[in-house]
């Protein structure tokens, strides 16, 4: 691997890293609930999705890096439609109390 | 230290913890989860084996990892069984208990259903 | 290099793990199911990354899985919440 | 590494004694309705002679017969053994389910304008899983293929427990599910750390490989106290009687009378087969403790329980204790231990067969009664006398008077109890048979007496010869001839110098 | 490296014991749900993929499920036992200390060098033609326990299916979602359930040399059919069906026929033929998949509880 992939790696994955770190303090932080859903969900799946850069260097074949795009993809369609879900069911508690 | 002698104490704390909520606690669901934190201790041992076993050019032996393959599958249909007596006994007396003389006793009021 | 994936992944669980005194605390049940949606996210980056760094074959396919997965607590939780239960009760009767 | 075991003449009769059943359960789920009845009826008179099979074959050689699964012979691959006690067990088991199942055609019937129904379809496809779980425990070489079969055998045996579906059945089967399952993962634990230790969970290779390690003795302890729980061994017994006394009575028979051999015969398994080089006296003389406790509070419930089922169901905890003298009067090698293992081996099918008899027994005068309530036995002898001496025979041999099996198995216990010197042994023997007099004639006297009964029912006759047919065969075990106790013997290490002529 | 082991080590055990002291059940099914996520990275860690894969999906994915519903309906009653007496307690930390102290020395002091099957089931590899020698002990060298295992799954089943009250016998199970949803759950079931199905058959097809199987791809399809059930998109079947019957026996049924067929084929139960093993392993495999996809959700969704007319 040279020298500036592997730079680069470091960076992206450093990245991500950073923006999981701010993803948590936002759920420690925040608030309330909807705003610690919204920070949180942008700011994990940011993480994830750098973190993922920072490996597709690192993937050992074609395929073995398509599929950790498809992992993304995946979770930001899924942590996309639960935070909409919890955002709902949030909604109605509120309208129920 | 190798990770697997870690993993040798998780897996011992794991079913001491285990072991520990499966007598203190009364409640059946809360029972079943420290049933299935035995189990996971008990699979890490396994896996623990497994690991132990690397030879040469194999990273791990494969004849326990299949054996907590089968186990986890096992352990989840036991979850499920224990899941659907809970709900029907809940459903018929409208209690949560393991005590099969308390269901001759008077209920409390069912208030608790509607918030 | 491994050593650096390993701290990165060391890093991000200690910190979705932080995350986790939501569940401990709440206040309500729908924070504890975002700090579980968070470890979930977390919990896949540092697998990816333990994975690179401990080379075990195939472990893209376990990433996969539980990114698969990731979401089911969290959409059992919405469905089967008591005012949704309420709600198919009447709604099936 | 010794020359690998091989699969003998007859061993693929175990393999069949094993896939008969499993495929049993299968076809009767699929095919559904009245078919599970007429598949698990139709099976027991060829499992009844892959047994005898098995038996015969195992008598002729005189030693075990084996298989070797797939031809891959252990540690690879599973090795399934039938000795003298595996053919016994297995010919006593095909003799008590299809028992139990004719004694059920009355109550478990698919009626006749569903096409299916749940009662039907559970219990049918339950005995045949009791019955494949229980040849694999009976035959199996290998320690992990046993945890499958233990399994096999909560699963089957749980929705036994709650069949009726009332709600009291659901707790108890609840609570039966809990500490099977704990039962299993203990087992699965020491089943663990003997592989770390030897590389092998066959029975036969364990054995040869067998020294003591830390782990082998936490295996031992750990494997123990889960099948201590799953054979409702005092004080892991109070799962049991809510479990078997609210179960329907051909349930009951095959859950008290047989299931729970199952744990039971693993424990001797890994006592006698896998661990007898270990150095460990305390565990033998902990079992027989636990087994004396289990003797003494088991019989004192039991006579105080009001309810005829309960007071069988509490009674098997008092038997059960019996068979763990096993422990202290047949390890070893001592010229005793014959006799104790003997006993031992008696006490299993003598208690199974009367046990599953009193059950029935009992499910028939709840039928005719309309109750169980033994204070209002009065006269009812003379309305079901068949019924009452299917009772009265059963007592017998829990008692252990003569002529039984449960006499015979008593007399070899105490036997080898005075001959080794452990007197211990021989007093909870006689308080087990006064108490359990005591229990026996509490149901039968008042029976016994001129009052009027009125029956709401009339006794089902087939149902009272099937019963009867069971406590005669407890009382027959009594007569058992030299031969058999020659057959138990084949097999089994460090005893079959002793044993045999 | 250390550091990392070490750390997970402390959070999978301090999960664990918030999963037991959490006072609310539903918290602590929550905190059971972290603890499967953390599982199978220690898995991972111990070069265990393919455990670590039926751990994720069996483990966490489908058994959360499971609870979080259980104890969603639960917590709506109220709580009939006694707490625990303090001597109990004391008593029962006796116990387990002691367990956990015998269980940890056990394992510290197993023999070196370990002994291991790797070797062994390596040479035995070549004659099923498979790569993934975890597979090869699933399918070939134990088969008989993961057959038996599949009957334990009809037997599974069965025991759910028979806490149903009498006049639902026949008809279906509880929906598993509700009867409006969401529509966003309704565009990820949509979404999710075709690329969860590719890949679910990919890790069957691929589990015969790299990490991945029967199981794990069979718990993937598994999962896509629980999250279209959960956005009402298809509804649990009647369990009379005959069709659902035969899919839920098809695995152990396959494996038992060509089982008995080994005498035959090559000369022991349970053996295939030289050369012919390959193509017969996938072939009971496949349907070994498709009874496991069916069982896992009907396992979740529970005993029948209405009539199927509707």
């Amino acid at each position: 691997m040279s020298v500036l992939l592997g730079l680069f790696s470091l960076v992206a994955i450093g990245a991500g890293v950073f923006f999981f770190v701010a993803g948590t303090l936002a759920l420690l932080r925040f608030p309330d609930s909807l705003s610690r859903l919204h920070a949180l969900t942008k700011a994990d799946n940011l993480g994830l999705g750098l973190v993922v850069l920072g490996l597709l260097p690192r993937a050992g074949s074609p395929l073995a890096a398509l599929k950790l795009i498809v992992l993304w993809a995946i979770v930001q369609l899924s942590s996309a439609t639960v935070a909409q879900l919890i955002g709902g069911a949030l909604r109605r508690q509120d309208a129920a109390e | 230290m190798s990770p697997w002698i870690i993993a040798g104490f998780v897996g011992a704390g794991l079913v001491g913890l285990g072991l520990y909520a499966l007598v203190v606690n009364a409640q059946p669901l809360r029972k079943l989860l420290a049933f299935n934190l035995i189990g996971s201790g008990v699979f890490l041992v396994f896996g623990i084996v497994a690991r132990r076993g690397a030879v040469g050019p194999f990273p791990f032996d494969p004849v326990p990892q299949a054996m907590v393959i089968t186990g986890i599958v096992v352990a989840f249909a036991a979850s499920a069984l224990a899941v659907a007596l809970m709900l029907r006994f809940a459903e018929e007396t409208g209690r949560v208990t393991l005590d099969p003389d308390v269901w001759t006793k008077p209920k409390p009021d069912d208030g608790a259903e509607d918030q | 290099m491994n050593d650096v994936l390993l701290t990165a992944a060391g890093i991000i669980l200690m910190t979705v793990a932080a995350g986790l005194v939501r569940v401990l605390d709440g206040p309500r049940e729908v924070d504890r199911m975002m700090a579980v949606q968070l470890l979930g996210t977390g919990g896949i980056a540092a697998l990816l990354l333990a994975a690179s760094a401990t080379e075990v074959a195939g472990v893209e396919n376990v990433a996969l899985g539980l990114a698969l997965l990731s979401s089911f607590a969290s959409v059992a939780f919405v469905t089967a919440s008591p005012g949704t239960a309420k709600r198919a009760r009447a709604g099936e009767r | 590494m010794t020359p690998a075991e091989t699969t003998t003449a007859g061993g693929a009769l175990l393999v069949l004694a094993i896939l008969l059943p499993a495929a049993g359960i299968l076809a009767s789920f699929a095919l559904g309705g009245r078919n599970a009845e007429k598949i698990a009826l139709g099976s027991a008179p060829l499992a009844l002679l892959i047994a005898l099979a098995i038996l015969a074959e195992v008598w002729r050689s005189g030693r075990p017969i084996v298989y070797a699964i797939a031809g891959l012979s252990p540690p690879l691959g599973i090795a399934l053994r039938a000795d003298g006690i595996s053919a016994a067990m297995l010919v006593t088991t095909a003799l008590i389910i299809p028992a139990a199942g004719l004694y059920a055609r009355a109550g478990f019937a698919t009626p006749p304008e569903k096409r299916e129904s749940r009662k039907a379809l559970t219990f049918w496809i339950m005995l045949q899983a009791i019955s494949a779980a229980l040849a694999i425990v009976f035959v199996s070489g290998d320690l992990f293929n046993l945890y499958v079969a233990l399994e096999l055998l909560t699963f089957a045996a749980v929705p036994l427990a709650c069949v009726e579906g009332r709600a009291e059945t659901y707790a108890a089967a609840l609570r039966y599910l809990l500490f099977a399952l704990f039962g299993s993962i203990f087992y699965l634990l020491g089943c663990a750390l003997l592989y770390g230790a030897f590389g092998t969970l066959d029975i036969a290779l364990l054995a040869e490989r067998m020294r003591p390690l830390p782990a082998v003795t936490a295996a031992a302890a750990l494997m123990t106290a889960g099948l201590l729980a799953k054979t409702a061994l005092f004080p892991l017994h109070i799962w049991l009687p809510p479990a078997h006394a609210n179960a329907p009575a051909p349930a009951s028979a095959v859950l008290s009378g047989l299931v729970v051999k199952g744990s039971f015969f693993l424990t001797v398994r890994l006592w006698f087969y896998v661990l007898p080089a270990l150095p460990a006296a305390g565990f033998d003389a902990i079992l027989g403790a636990l087994g004396s406790a289990a003797v003494v509070f088991g019989s004192v419930l039991a006579l105080r329980q009001a309810r005829l089922k309960l007071l069988i169901a509490y009674s098997t905890i008092a038997q059960i204790g019996y068979l763990f003298l096993i422990f202290p009067l047949a390890s070893g090698l001592h010229p005793w231990t014959v006799d104790g293992w003997n006993g031992g081996m008696m006490q299993v099918l003598a208690h199974a067969f009367a046990k599953a008899a009193m059950f029935l027994a009992a499910g028939l005068l709840y039928e005719s009664l309309g109750h169980d309530k033994i204070a209002k036995f009065s006269g009812a002898a003379r309305a079901m006398p068949m019924t009452f001496l299917t009772l009265g025979l059963g007592g017998l041999s829990l008692m252990g008077l003569p002529p039984s099996g449960g006499f015979a198995a008593k007399w070899l216990l105490l036997r080898a109890s005075v001959a080794s010197g452990q007197w211990f042994w021989a007093l909870v023997l006689l308080a087990g048979g006064l108490l359990a007099a005591g229990y026996v004639y509490r149901i039968l006297a008042p029976a016994l007496s001129s009052h009027p009964v009125v029956l709401k029912a009339p006794p089902r006759r087939a149902g009272e010869a099937i019963a009867l047919t069971l406590a005669l065969v407890a009382v027959a075990l009594g007569f058992a001839p030299e031969s058999f106790f020659q057959l138990i013997a084949i097999g089994r290490p460090g005893l079959a110098t002793a044993g045999l002529p | 490296m250390i550091l990392f082991d070490l750390g997970l080590a402390v959070l999978v055990l301090g999960v664990a014991a918030w999963t037991i002291a959490a006072r609310e059940m539903f918290s602590a099914v929550v905190g059971y749900v972290a603890y499967g996520l953390l599982l199978a990275i220690v898995w991972v860690r111990l070069y265990a993929p393919d455990v670590a894969l039926t751990e994720a999906a069996i483990g966490s994915g489908v058994t959360g499920v499971l609870l979080v519903v259980a104890s969603k309906r639960l917590s709506l009653l109220p709580q009939a036992d006694a707490p625990p007496g303090r001597g109990l307690k004391r008593a029962a930390a006796a116990l387990s200390v002691l367990v956990a102290g015998v269980l940890a020395a056990a394992v510290l002091t197993l023999p070196d060098p370990a002994p291991s099957l790797a070797p062994e089931a390596d040479r035995e590899l070549a004659a099923t033609g498979l790569g993934n020698a975890v597979t090869a002990v699933l399918i070939a060298y134990r088969s008989f326990d993961t057959m038996l295992e599949k009957v334990v799954l009809v037997l599974a089943v069965v025991g759910v299916w028979s806490v149903a009250p009498d006049r639902f016998w026949g008809g279906r199970p509880a929906p598993l979602g509700p009867p409006r949803p969401d529509a966003a759950l309704v565009f990820l079931a949509r979404v999710l359930a075709p690329i969860g199905i590719v890949i679910g058959v990919q890790m069957f097809w691929v589990g015969a040399d790299e990490p991945g199987g029967a199981f794990q791809g069979g718990a993937i399809l598994a999962a896509m059919a629980m999250i279209v059930m959960m956005a009402r998109l298809t509804e649990p079947p009647r369990i009379d069906s005959g069709r659902l019957r035969l899919a839920l026996i098809a695995g152990p049924a396959v494996f038992l026929v060509v089982g008995l067929a080994g005498p035959l084929m090559a000369g022991s139960f349970f053996a295939y033929p030289a050369g012919f093993a390959k193509p017969l392993i996938l072939f009971i495999e496949g349907f070994m998949v498709l009874s496991i996809a069916v069982t896992l959700p009907l396992l979740v969704a529970g005993p029948p509880s209405r009539k199927g007319e509707e």
